[in-house]
């Protein structure tokens, strides 16, 4: 058994070891491959072992260099960490596999693997930090990943996307390090866990307005309207894989941080920025639900899709009760999955079918029914039909949104899902039952080893959906759990200062 | 009191439908043409299993089977076979048992017909959970996975647009309702604190009394009227009979138009016992009856005929709902059965006619009464029994209906006569369906080929089915075993019912001769009517609720056209103000209205000439920078900046800091200048206007922040500098050096440093990439230029790659 | 001296907001460039301003006067970083012109039209 | 357009740049310097030889490839952290001194060693990026749209 303190560093040095080694062997392209997915799915195993660990004996924290919390930096593991660390070892295995048949002997010569790796370590680093500049220093390191990712190949349109790209994240991350530096001037502290202690006695105004300052910041990450623009413009623009991977992990890096924040540090003037954060969160999902609506480009609805279904994770947070927090949590892993994998069934329908314009594509489901397939159950779950993932997630924000008698955004929050399931038929009829259009004749790729490592991840997410709706008891008692963690923030307090061990050293 | 027993089968029977549908593309390979058959034997075996649950239901017994699914949200697989469920469950199984058979015809050769086999028994095992559900969620996800199952159902010709939209329309019709229905449930079962449906029942009171019944009640009409395609949702109806016969006859006429029917039944004595139930439910039945039996009449295409007739039948039976009164409901029961077994076999019977003809017009079809004998006798009993004939089943419903309706404490007249009017178009209907195809010269349309059995099996069959559970009401078995517990299941308590042809000389046998004398009265002169009354009806649905379901889906794509044109326009200047304005309101306003700062706790470093002078410079090369209209001044000034910034940090006290400073601004400028050089010279695009305009956030962002400086000196939280103080007392003890910064980055904090060079390594990964890109495509382009040297002008640009392929 | 800091702070970030505002993409990318200073400056006003006591532990020192050490720590990694996200941001707006061939970010909005 | 002059000084400053920065890569934890700064001052070594000698000669006194210097670097400072967890089973970057100090460095601890990696990073990193630049293509050719 691993003992907890090399654990909880783990999911941050298995994709930075691997990105290494694959920054080594950048010239062997065969065994970059070989080092990437094995590194991917070690992360997957690390993660679970994780997750199990925490199940079972509750929040983890470690001092790394064994300096005690505040003066060292913290890493912190709760259940809802723990979810997400799951979450991105899954992802990793999942679009890992995939990129080895869409990614392109150039772009995996110009250093995707290691880039794909970093780009894992500075997402699992977010979810483990327990130190608000760490949480800064990881940003960064997933951000810079992102942007090289994203440009990677400099197609004109991946490019034309980047510039919104990088600056819209640029500007956020300006307005995270003024935040993180007022924080440090204000409360003299870096260390979550010590500042949660320092700013209950300081004064409200001044907490609440760096609690703008982060939600601005984090909102950026996190897509929220008005701030989420770069979005749209950006995440149809790389492979599928990229796509994919950022679609699942990048945004909900954000909302994680917002979650972490608006429940462990800025709990002072609740009234205020629960209200502030259910504004935004019902714009946020009316935004992206007409976005979807209006467009006629597969990847660009389920880009507008992941910023309104942010929207739903923040009204959990907003609502702040248990029920609504956990409904958050389930709706995060339920919409990893499903969108995730929408964008991969995306990579895989402009593969077979010629294009990801709705119009030039048709006659899918005739030609291809086991895609067709595979579409439907994370695009059902995604406009949350049962008994799918996406409807338990659903059921519980309205649920929890009823009981707390907010009663417009759970008419909105229902009305999106509409919206939803309207832009999801879109597809499915465009691209799907429609008659091919005569103009592109294509014959079917060959069913060997590219349609395999295509359709091998596609299918276990596809499993992971259904799995998440079958045995939604499972997923929601976790979510519970983690979300009454959340919300008792001494318990993190209480993990950060009581684990150090071996005194002076 | 209802005896509760637990029933072991009910899970595998109900969950086996689901199961087959997993295996049917293994059975059509290996059965082909025999699958029908195949298939059709489970909805048989259920339905001879449910035949033999008759009696213990008859006893006062329900069955229930009940195993936890997601406690924690009170859904769970819990069932109740009681009196309705089991009534409803024998339609959906006998007719699911015909239909797969008639499908298994009339698709026949069809590339497509596993997937209809696999959508119906979806439909099918769907529809009896629906049925027999205990569990509110239960019945609401079975709800909805009977809409997916219509869905894709209606849409079977999917590469037609009208399918596609027909399909799209039920969708969003029913999927909104469902909403609704799902906020309904949520609110009644947090009102009553149990989500199951027995349990409900039993805290009818506190429903009632409470605030929320209003709104819980009409969320929940909202679904079940949009599934039972209720006025003004009706319109989804007729446009689903884009799908194939088997599908209109078992979904949008059988079993799930009456899923809201059922669902109103189910919550009768729950809700029902309010006078704003009674208005809703019966007005909207009776409209709905009304609105269908006017409409049905003036068609001449025989499929549209009976899909306005079955909204008129749907209306009958909400509306019998709504009234609740014993007899009522008892009607409803009975006339739910009259309708299945009628329009199912109906359906069927056009469909015959349809896919031997070609042609569904009653103007173009005549005489088929010789060519097609057995399409010919199912319609005969469908029709008469339709028009409420003696001795056919549909003229007991008919007797009971206006029983119920003299017997009525209000309005008995004015529902009379809605009652009355309907009827008499139905016949008015049925005689179209009878004698305009069958009698008559034979027109050009004629069938191409015998009648094949499988396809005239079901109507026949429910045709007989209707004259002999006509010749057999008086006897036990309909009135006692299937009628009464299904009303005693709805009303409570122990009743008897007892069906009769012959009642004597009464007022509703009169009402009958009426109908009768109507409906052929209009059949006579209906030919000529018929173009009056469709123009009128052209008009009047220019403002019908079906232009509504346009308008608000042409509005919504309009809306969302110009909500994303404006706020998506590409310009990212605009998705920066964005930003700027969300911070100046979220942060500026909460530090103006609620934090503020406090000038008096400033502590203020008294100021010296040299960092004057510095500032001074700084803050010049900054003006130099936003004015100047030279890239190179800019960079240049840039840089000044940069530099006044590293002499501040020796000026005060930061070594470290002043020497990466130079170092890296070093590094930009000649970055910079390697860089850019090459660009264009700076273009001044925006008008003055809009650099004023810019200039004025601009100062509010330096405000704001300057603000949030001064906020943040103000405040002295800290516990003093605690981390300051350990940083520098334990810097030599317990970290060997001296400086403490450098200690701090390669010790205290040395995990951030780590990342840090990890930023600085990806960065340079992606300034190589970048470059080398462009390496790689030139490449491709000189390679793609000497492959077509030959000739003079390509003809197309070379695509640079898109995916891997 | 506060309140000059907080001058400074406030126009390079005015200053910076103004230039990533343009419609120039070398505009941009030195607005960057001052949101980078602007940041860093606010940082370092949060220690306390110090002259001449650099964090140096030398003989005979008094380690109270001693300048706060973190602000600095942290103000070089973000230094370090910004050079980083800078640098690529340089090389990214050269290949966006050389591919696009314009400078007018205006014309950068293929990417965003509904097809 | 190389100049005599900075060819000469050049040969003379390669040995003397290095040196010196590794000096302050030593010096860093005693006195303003460390990995970083050091790193600068190296590559701005090699950059100069470059500009004298042209970039082909200065990958060539690099010895390694720039990435293959990044990969090693970040490979040392992990390492310098794995040497606690898995010598001691300490925590991640828990440091670890030696007990006699060697002369002219004083004590060797994993510190130096995560320096040293940084060090080496910044040089891959800063020769990465200048050598691509240097070596970048002409702007005369049009790429595909």
């Amino acid at each position: 058994m691993i003992p907890t303190k090399f654990l909880l560093i783990l999911p941050i040095l298995v994709p930075f070891l691997t990105g290494i080694l694959a920054v080594l062997s950048w010239h062997q392209r065969n065994l970059q491959r070989v080092v990437s997915l094995t590194g991917s799915a070690l992360l997957l195993v690390v993660t679970l072992i994780l997750f199990q660990r925490i199940d079972r004996f509750g929040p983890q924290a470690v001092q790394v260099g064994n300096w005690q919390a505040p003066f060292g930096i913290t890493l912190y593991a709760d259940l809802f960490a723990a979810i997400m660390l799951v979450m991105a070892g899954l992802l990793g295995l999942a679009v890992g596999l995939y990129s080895l048949a869409n990614i392109d002997e150039m772009r995996q010569r110009l250093g995707f693997y290691p880039l794909y790796q970093i780009l894992l370590m500075g997402v699992c680093g977010s979810f483990l930090a327990g130190d608000i500049f760490n949480l800064y220093v990881w940003f960064e390191v997933m951000l810079i990943a992102s942007f090289v990712l994203l440009a990677l190949g400099s197609e004109r349109r991946q490019l034309e996307g980047a510039i919104k790209y990088v600056t819209l994240n640029l500007m956020s991350s300006a307005i995270f390090l003024a935040a993180a530096g007022i924080l440090y001037g204000v409360a003299g502290s870096l260390n979550m866990a010590d500042l949660a202690m320092r700013l209950r006695t300081a004064p409200v105004g001044v907490v609440t307005t760096l609690a703008m300052m982060f939600l601005v910041a984090f909102g950026i990450k996190a897509a929220l309207f008005p701030l989420f623009s770069w979005l749209p413009s950006a995440y149809h623009t790389p492979p599928t894989a990229v796509s994919a991977i950022f679609s699942g992990l990048l945004t909900k890096v954000g909302v994680y941080a917002i979650v972490r924040v608006f429940t462990l540090l800025f709990v002072q003037d609740q009234a205020y920025t629960q209200a502030i954060l259910l504004i935004l969160a019902a714009l946020t999902m009316v935004t992206g639900g007409l976005g979807a609506v209006s467009q006629y480009h597969y990847r660009r609805i389920l880009s507008f899709h992941i910023t309104s279904q942010i929207g739903y994770m923040v009204m959990g947070l907003a609502l702040f009760t248990p029920l609504a927090l956990a409904g958050a949590i389930l709706y995060i892993v339920h919409n990893i999955i499903a969108k995730t994998n929408l964008f991969l069934i995306s990579g895989i329908t402009e593969w077979v079918g010629g294009s990801y314009d709705l119009k030039k594509l048709g006659g899918l489901y005739v030609r291809q029914p086991l895609l067709a397939g595979l579409f439907l159950v994370s695009a059902l779950a995604l406009a949350g039909l049962p008994p799918l993932s996406g409807f338990w997630a659903k059921l519980t924000l309205i649920k929890a949104g009823l009981e707390a008698q907010a009663y417009l955004i759970v008419g909105t929050a229902l009305l999106v899902s509409l919206l939803t399931l309207y832009s999801m038929i879109k597809i499915w009829t465009q691209a799907y039952w429609k008659a091919q259009p005569e103009m592109v004749e294509r014959p079917l790729p060959p069913r060997g080893i590219g349609w395999v490592i295509r359709f091998a991840p596609v299918m276990l997410l596809a499993a992971c959906t259904i799995a998440l709706g079958l045995g939604a008891e499972y997923f929601l008692d976790v979510a519970q759990t983690a979300a009454n963690q959340l919300l008792n923030p001494s318990l993190y307090v209480e993990t950060v200062f009581g684990t150090f061990v071996g005194g002076m050293h | 009191m209802h005896e509760a027993v637990v029933d072991p089968r009910l899970l595998p029977v109900l969950l086996s439908g689901y199961t087959l549908s997993l295996i049917v593309p293994m059975l059509t390979r290996l059965l082909r043409q025999m699958t029908g058959w195949f298939l059709a034997l489970l909805p048989l075996a259920l339905f001879v299993q449910f035949l033999t649950m008759v009696d213990a239901v008859a006893s006062g017994q329900i069955l229930t089977a009940n195993i936890p699914w997601v406690p924690s949200l009170n859904v769970n697989l819990s069932f109740v076979v009681d009196g309705w469920g089991l009534f409803l469950a024998l339609v959906v199984t006998g007719m699911g048992a015909l239909v797969i058979i008639y499908a298994s015809s009339y698709l026949q050769g069809h590339p497509a017909i596993g997937r209809f086999y696999t959508f119906i028994l979806i439909f099918m095992a769907s529809m009896l959970v629906l049925v027999l559900a205990d569990n509110i969620f239960l019945l609401f996800i079975a709800w909805e996975l009977t809409s997916i199952a219509s869905f894709f159902l209606i849409g079977f010709y999917h590469e037609k647009e009208q399918s596609q939209k027909a399909a799209l329309q039920a969708l969003l019709v029913t999927g909104s309702g469902g909403l609704a229905l799902l906020a309904g449930f949520v609110g009644l079962t947090a009102v009553s604190g149990t989500a199951s449906f027995q349990e409900i029942q039993a805290h009818s009171d506190l429903i009632l009394q409470s605030p929320y019944y209003l709104p819980i009640l009409a969320l929940i009409l909202l679904g079940a009227f949009s599934k039972s395609a209720q006025f003004p949702f009706h319109f989804w109806l007729p446009n689903a009979m884009a799908g194939p016969a088997p599908v209109s006859t078992y979904l949008h006429s059988a079993t799930m138009v009456k899923a809201g029917v059922y669902l109103l039944g189910r919550l009768q004595p729950t809700l029902g016992q309010s006078s704003e139930w009674f208005v809703l439910v019966t007005a909207v039945g009776a409209v709905t009856a009304l609105l269908g039996a006017w409409l049905c009449w003036q068609k001449t295409d025989m499929k549209e005929i009976l899909a306005y007739s079955t909204l008129s039948a749907l209306g009958t039976l909400v509306l019998l709902i709504g009234l609740g009164t014993e007899l009522a409901l008892q009607t409803a029961v009975l006339f739910l059965l009259v309708h299945a077994l009628y329009k199912g076999g109906l359906f069927m019977a056009v469909g015959i006619i349809d896919h031997e003809t070609g042609v569904r017009d009653v103007r173009q079809l005549g005489g088929l009464w010789r060519q097609m004998p057995w399409t010919f006798t199912a319609v005969l009993l469908a029709t008469l029994s339709m028009s409420g004939l003696p001795p056919f089943l549909g003229f007991i419903g008919k007797e009971l209906m206006y029983e119920t309706a003299l017997a009525l404490p209000r309005y008995a007249q004015l529902l009379t006569g809605v009652l009355l009017l309907t009827n008499m178009l139905m016949v008015t209907a049925a005689l179209i369906l009878l004698v305009r195809p069958f009698f008559g010269p034979p027109q050009e349309a004629h069938p191409h080929h015998k009648t094949a059995f499988n396809l005239w099996l079901g109507p026949v069959a429910l045709g007989g089915l209707a004259l002999l559970l006509g010749l057999l009401a008086s006897t036990e078995a309909i009135g006692e075993s299937l009628v009464a517990p299904a009303v005693s299941a709805i009303a409570g308590g122990e009743l008897h019912v007892h069906l009769a042809l012959w009642h004597g000389l009464t007022p509703m046998l009169g009402l009958s001769g009426l109908t009768l004398l109507g409906g052929v009265g209009l059949f006579a002169v209906h030919r000529r009517l018929q173009p009056g009354v469709v123009r009128l009806d052209t008009a009047v649905r220019r403002l019908g609720p079906e232009r509504w379901y346009g308008w608000l889906l042409d509005g919504l794509l309009r809306l969302a056209g110009w909500f994303t044109e404006k706020f998506q326009n590409g310009k990212l200047r605009y998705y920066l103000l964005y930003v700027l304005a969300t911070t100046l309101l979220l942060v500026g306003g909460t530090l103006v209205f609620r934090a503020g700062i406090a000038w008096e706790a400033l502590t203020l470093t008294p100021l010296r000439l040299p960092e004057l002078l510095l500032a001074a410079v700084l803050l010049a090369a900054v003006g130099v920078v936003v004015q100047v209209e030279s890239r190179l001044t800019a960079v240049a000034a840039l840089g000044v900046v940069g530099y006044s910034i590293a002499v501040f940090y020796i000026l005060f006290s930061a070594p470290d800091l002043a020497m990466t400073q130079f170092a890296i601004e070093t590094l930009t400028v000649i970055l910079f200048v390697l860089v850019l050089y090459r660009l264009p010279r700076f273009d001044q695009f925006s008008s003055r206007r809009t650099r004023l305009r810019d200039g004025v956030v601009a100062v509010f962002v330096g405000l704001l922040m300057a603000g949030l400086t001064l906020m943040a000196q103000s405040v002295h939280v800290r516990g003093a500098s605690a981390l300051a103080d350990y940083f520098i007392r334990s810097t030599e003890p317990l970290a060997q050096g001296h400086n403490v910064v450098n200690v701090i980055l390669v010790d205290f904090r040395g995990f951030d440093t780590m990342v840090e060079i990890t930023v600085l390594s990806v960065a340079a990964i992606g300034v190589y990439a970048l470059l080398k890109s462009r390496t790689f495509h030139l490449e491709r382009v000189r390679a793609e230029q000497t492959a077509v040297a030959e000739q003079p002008s390509p003809a197309e640009p070379i695509l640079p790659q898109k995916e891997a392929h | 001296m506060e309140m000059i800091m907080a001058l400074i702070v406030g126009t390079l970030y005015a200053a910076g907001v103004y230039m990533i505002r343009r419609r120039s993409l070398v505009k941009l990318i030195i607005g960057l460039g001052l949101l980078g200073h602007a940041s860093n400056m606010l940082i370092f006003s949060m220690g306390n301003l110090v002259r001449g006591n650099p964090p140096l532990l030398h003989e005979g020192i008094d380690l109270a006067s001693l300048a706060d050490p973190l602000p600095q720590a942290l103000i070089l990694t973000a230094i370090v970083i910004g050079f980083g996200a800078q640098a690529f941001a340089i090389v990214l707006i050269r290949r966006v012109y050389q591919r696009v061939g314009t400078d007018d970010m205006d014309q950068l909005i293929a990417t965003d039209k509904p097809r | 357009m190389r100049s005599l002059i900075l060819t000469t000084a050049t040969r003379y400053l390669l040995p003397l740049m290095l040196l010196f920065s590794v000096f302050l890569l030593f010096r860093g934890h005693h006195d303003p310097g460390g990995g970083f700064i050091g790193g600068l001052v190296a590559s701005a070594a090699f950059a100069l030889h470059g500009f004298a000698y042209g970039m082909p000669e200065a990958r060539r006194v690099l010895l390694f490839d720039p990435l293959k210097l990044i990969g090693v670097g970040l490979l040392t400072a992990v390492s310098s952290g794995l040497v606690a967890p898995i010598v001691w089973g300490r925590p991640f970057m828990t440091t670890i001194w030696s007990q006699t100090s060697i002369a002219a460095l004083g004590k060797l601890g994993t510190p130096l060693m995560f320096d040293t990696g940084v060090y080496t990073t910044v040089i891959g990193v800063t020769m990465l990026i200048i050598l691509a630049l240097a070596e970048e293509d002409g702007d005369q050719e049009e790429e595909a749209i």
